[in-house]
């Protein structure tokens, strides 16, 4: 087994923890946080997986940083709009759509 | 049940992915071989400023878009309240702050240069003077941003600016963000040189404007 | 190179870009002015790539950086391109000319509204021209967080919510796009569509159609087909109504396009093997989209359900590809839900404005008062229910056509009786505007620009049922 | 099985670890310190697959970035949730 492909498989595994946490926690920070090991998954994935015979590979190195750079954007939106929901209701979870 | 389903449907998802990258075939397609084979041109020897700034610098102009459009994006969701008064702080923490601040504009500055030939770039350099300007807001040096100022803005938007009139002309003249092989390496620097600054304060203001909002709510 | 300066297909990405960032700098509320003339330009370019594409017979190309897939990036517009560029140029300009009179000066709502819709239109055009799986996983974000950034910023708790339901709902579709790209990736080593065609069969490695099915799901989650709707409707209900009309005309077509982008492209191999649950979804989409349209209390919701409606017919030509009028139906209606949505979420917009409350029941008398918006509304009802000589129309004759051509009747069916509910909750609006408004009824003056805006959007999606061979043509470039 | 390969697979095991407690962690505070571990243990696995471009990133992005804001955020969670 090589390093890639052992870091490829880590990568899968935490694509699906974060996955099943932004699905199963209620939590908005958690959810965050999930989110954030979901990305992580899928960029071990990326690089592990291109480099499975551990010869590096700069073409999924670059998507990687590009998808670093999404990824804290998106996280920053996303603690933005649970801070002013916690500011404008006092909770930190989504209400139940009430369909009103 | 949802929980179970949801628990089940990721486990078998891993285990059967697992078990399809175990049995790969080598890829058809190794890119490796032209991104080698192209760096004498791409006006950078670091192969993974090569990717980012010249065979996929679309990519990146894209993302700092996307980067700019978060802080927008905020700001839009925060409302314009007034900027935060510093918080007091430990004179110890002060004191390191003072120090490691000039630091981390040298690290910076060496980091943007070093890009062209080894690890580093207009990321890693933003990324530390971001850090840098958090770390002053932390022990009370810098204030938090309320809305800001035209000035601000504009520091925030020029090193997009730079890397969108640069993809303009070059579009003009032949293809988006093809540079010509003998200007390549100066216009990678110029566009590096401008998202680094920006990138500095685009990524201390996502923290900056959130850090100030809740004093004023 | 011919005219290499005025190439439109990185033009319609430079532009909107451009004004979005000038838009920013000007500051709060500010940008009208550029955003107006920049989408006037766009409209321009995106009929000159039209007419190039359909003159030319072929996709026309453009590689950035002048590499070349698979190490660079290409842009790429064949037909279907080409319509949805159009189709997003035309209905952006008509909802900013709305905008413009619906934000007053000082309206927070407002303050973001010119660069978030900037990048958003950047991001949509960027979209539709990209020849390249990671590529379009940016595309993708940009359009996503500029889209939960216009709902947000209403700036109260609902939309808030309804935001960062948004949110999450999106981040999980993207994250499971990528997780697909990046699997792509290991095993052919390349993220070009052009380059992935030939290498992509039906005995590809079991990785690839775990990878398609993680991009399939992904896309849905955010074209929002049932049961992946659930985020739709407070996002788009909430939302004030230029944003609304921008999501449901626009953003949820740029998913469903890019699962017909790869399922007639690199995966076509493996996807049509999910082409009967794909229709499946589509046909349950459009009975409880309807449903609860129908019994709605509050009228934007009511149209927000009636997205989760219309966009299960976009799901029923998926078994159908075979012939061409399938993907014919499908364009058709991306195009009629596209004008008609918007008009009718910006006629309920002045109806809101207007009399200050935004439930059903509290529509008696509109008709009387905002004669112009109700026939807007109208129209564009009747463009939803397929009435002809509507684009809806055409969208299900094309639909049906296809379906008993195949043998498929029990898709006939189901486009019919979809079309029949859209009646019930049209026409449930529809009546209680033309009831006697109550005695203390009292309705603000809104700017005509409002009105007729509204109706200029209706008034395509009927008008397009007799433009509509020059647009199923286009879509013989490919 | 060679040391470096032994190497990998603590670290991750540890990286694993760290992500189940950031799920799992009783205390958000606990959560989101094992989450800033997450972003180091992801450095040196970056170092391991030839990529420091990526692991200078996500040391100052991943880790040190979200983590300040993720901190930030927990404060003034807790002053707002004192308050009321």
């Amino acid at each position: 087994m090589t390093s890639g492909l052992l870091f490829a498989l880590v990568g899968i595994a935490l694509f699906g923890l974060g996955a099943a946490g932004v699905l199963l926690i209620g939590h908005l920070l958690r959810r965050i946080l999930a989110f954030n090991l979901m990305g992580s998954g899928a960029f071990l994935v990326l690089v592990g997986l291109a480099q499975r015979n551990d010869v590096p590979d700069p073409v999924p190195q670059a998507m990687v940083l590009t998808g670093i750079v999404v990824a804290v954007a998106a996280t920053a939106l996303a603690l933005a709009l649970a801070r002013r929901l916690q500011a404008l209701t006092g909770r930190l979870d989504l209400p139940e759509d009430d369909d009103a | 049940m949802k929980r179970l389903a949801i628990i089940a449907a990721v486990l078998a998802f891993a285990a059967a992915t697992g078990a399809a990258m175990l049995d790969l075939a080598p890829a058809a397609i190794d890119l490796r071989t032209p991104a080698a084979a192209h760096l004498a041109q791409s006006g950078v020897s670091h192969p993974v400023t090569a990717v980012l700034l010249n065979y996929r610098a679309y990519d990146t102009l894209l993302e700092i878009a996307v980067l700019l459009l978060a802080l927008l994006a905020i700001l839009a969701v925060a409302g314009t309240p007034a900027a935060a008064p510093p918080q007091a702080s430990d004179p110890v923490v002060q004191t390191l702050a003072r120090l490691v601040a000039p630091l981390a504009v040298v690290v910076a500055v060496y980091l943007l240069w070093a890009g062209a030939f080894r690890p580093g770039g207009a990321f890693q350099a933003g990324a530390v003077l971001a850090a840098a300007a958090v770390l002053l807001h932390l022990a009370g040096l810098l204030r938090g941003w309320g809305f800001p100022p035209l000035r601000l803005r504009l520091g925030l938007a020029a090193g997009f600016a730079v890397f969108l009139t640069v993809a303009a002309v070059l579009a003009m003249r032949g293809a988006l963000l093809e540079y010509p092989p003998d200007t390549a390496g100066m216009l990678i620097l110029l566009i590096e040189s401008g998202l680094t600054f920006s990138l500095g304060l685009i990524l201390a203001g996502l923290f900056l404007c959130l850090a100030h909002e809740d004093e004023t709510s | 190179m011919p005219e290499p300066a005025f190439d439109p297909l990185v033009w319609l990405i430079l532009l909107p870009l451009a004004w979005a960032t000038l838009a920013f700098v000007l500051g709060p509320g500010r940008g009208a002015w550029l955003a107006i003339p920049g989408l006037a330009a766009q409209v321009w370019l995106a009929i000159v790539l039209a007419a190039k594409v359909g003159a030319g017979g072929t996709a026309a190309t453009h590689a950035a950086g002048g590499w070349g897939a698979p190490l660079g990036i290409d842009l790429a517009a064949d037909g279907l391109s080409a319509a949805m560029l159009l189709l997003v140029q035309a209905v952006a300009l008509l909802l900013a000319l709305y905008a413009r009179a619906y934000f007053k000066p000082g309206d927070a709502a407002g303050h973001y509204f010119w660069p978030l819709t900037g990048f958003l239109v950047a991001g949509l055009n960027a979209l539709f021209l990209s020849a390249d799986l990671f590529n379009l996983y940016v595309t993708l974000e940009l359009v996503g967080l500029a889209a939960v950034a216009l709902v947000a910023s209403g700036g109260q708790a609902p939309q808030v919510a309804a935001a960062l339901r948004y949110l999450f709902a999106t981040l999980i579709g993207s994250g499971a796009y990528l997780l697909g790209v990046a699997l792509i990736y290991g095993a052919y080593g390349t993220v070009s569509i052009a380059t992935l065609m030939p290498l992509v069969d039906g005995d590809a490695p079991h990785l690839v159609w775990i990878a398609a099915g993680l991009m399939l799901v992904g896309l849905m989650l955010k074209t929002a087909l049932f049961p992946f709707h659930y985020w739709l409707p407070p996002a788009h209900g909430g939302a004030p109504a230029p944003v609304s009309a921008l999501l449901s005309a626009l953003v949820v077509k740029a998913s469903f396009y890019l699962i017909l982008r790869l399922w007639l492209g690199p995966l076509q191999a493996l996807l049509p093997a999910f082409a009967w649950l794909a229709a499946a979804l589509g046909a349950t989409a459009i009975f409880w989209g309807s449903w609860q349209a129908i019994r709605a209390v509050k009228l934007k919701r009511l149209i927000a359900y009636s997205t989760v409606a219309q966009l299960g017919y976009l799901f029923l030509i998926f078994p159908l590809l075979t012939v061409s009028q399938a993907l014919q139906a499908g364009l058709m209606q991306v195009f009629a839900h596209g004008f008609a949505k918007a008009g009718m979420f910006v006629a309920a917009g002045v109806i809101i404005k207007a009399s200050g409350h935004d439930t059903v029941a509290g529509l008696s008398g509109a008709v009387g008062r905002l004669p112009v918006t109700m026939f807007a509304f109208g129209l564009a009802g009747m463009t939803l229910m397929g009435l002809p000589p509507s684009a809806g129309f055409l969208a299900k004759w094309l639909l049906i056509d296809a379906a008993l051509g195949q043998g498929y009747w029990f898709i006939a069916v189901v486009a019919l009786a979809g079309g029949l509910l859209a009646a019930v909750y049209v026409f449930r609006v529809l009546r209680q505007a033309f009831l006697l408004a109550p005695e203390d009824y009292a309705v603000a003056a809104v700017p005509p620009a409002l009105e007729w805006s509204a109706f200029a959007l209706a008034a395509a999606s009927v008008l397009l049922g007799f433009f509509a061979l020059p647009l199923t043509e286009l879509l013989n470039v490919g | 099985m060679t040391l470096a390969l032994a190497f990998d697979v603590v670290l991750a095991g540890a990286l694993l670890w760290s992500a189940w407690g950031t799920l799992a962690a009783e205390r958000l505070d606990r959560a989101i310190v094992l989450f800033i571990a997450f972003g180091l243990l992801m450095t040196l696995i970056w170092a391991r697959l030839s990529a420091p471009d990526i692991g200078i990133a996500e040391a100052a992005i991943g880790a040190g970035l979200t983590g300040a804001l993720l901190l930030d955020a927990l404060g003034t969670l807790r002053r707002r949730g004192k308050q009321r």
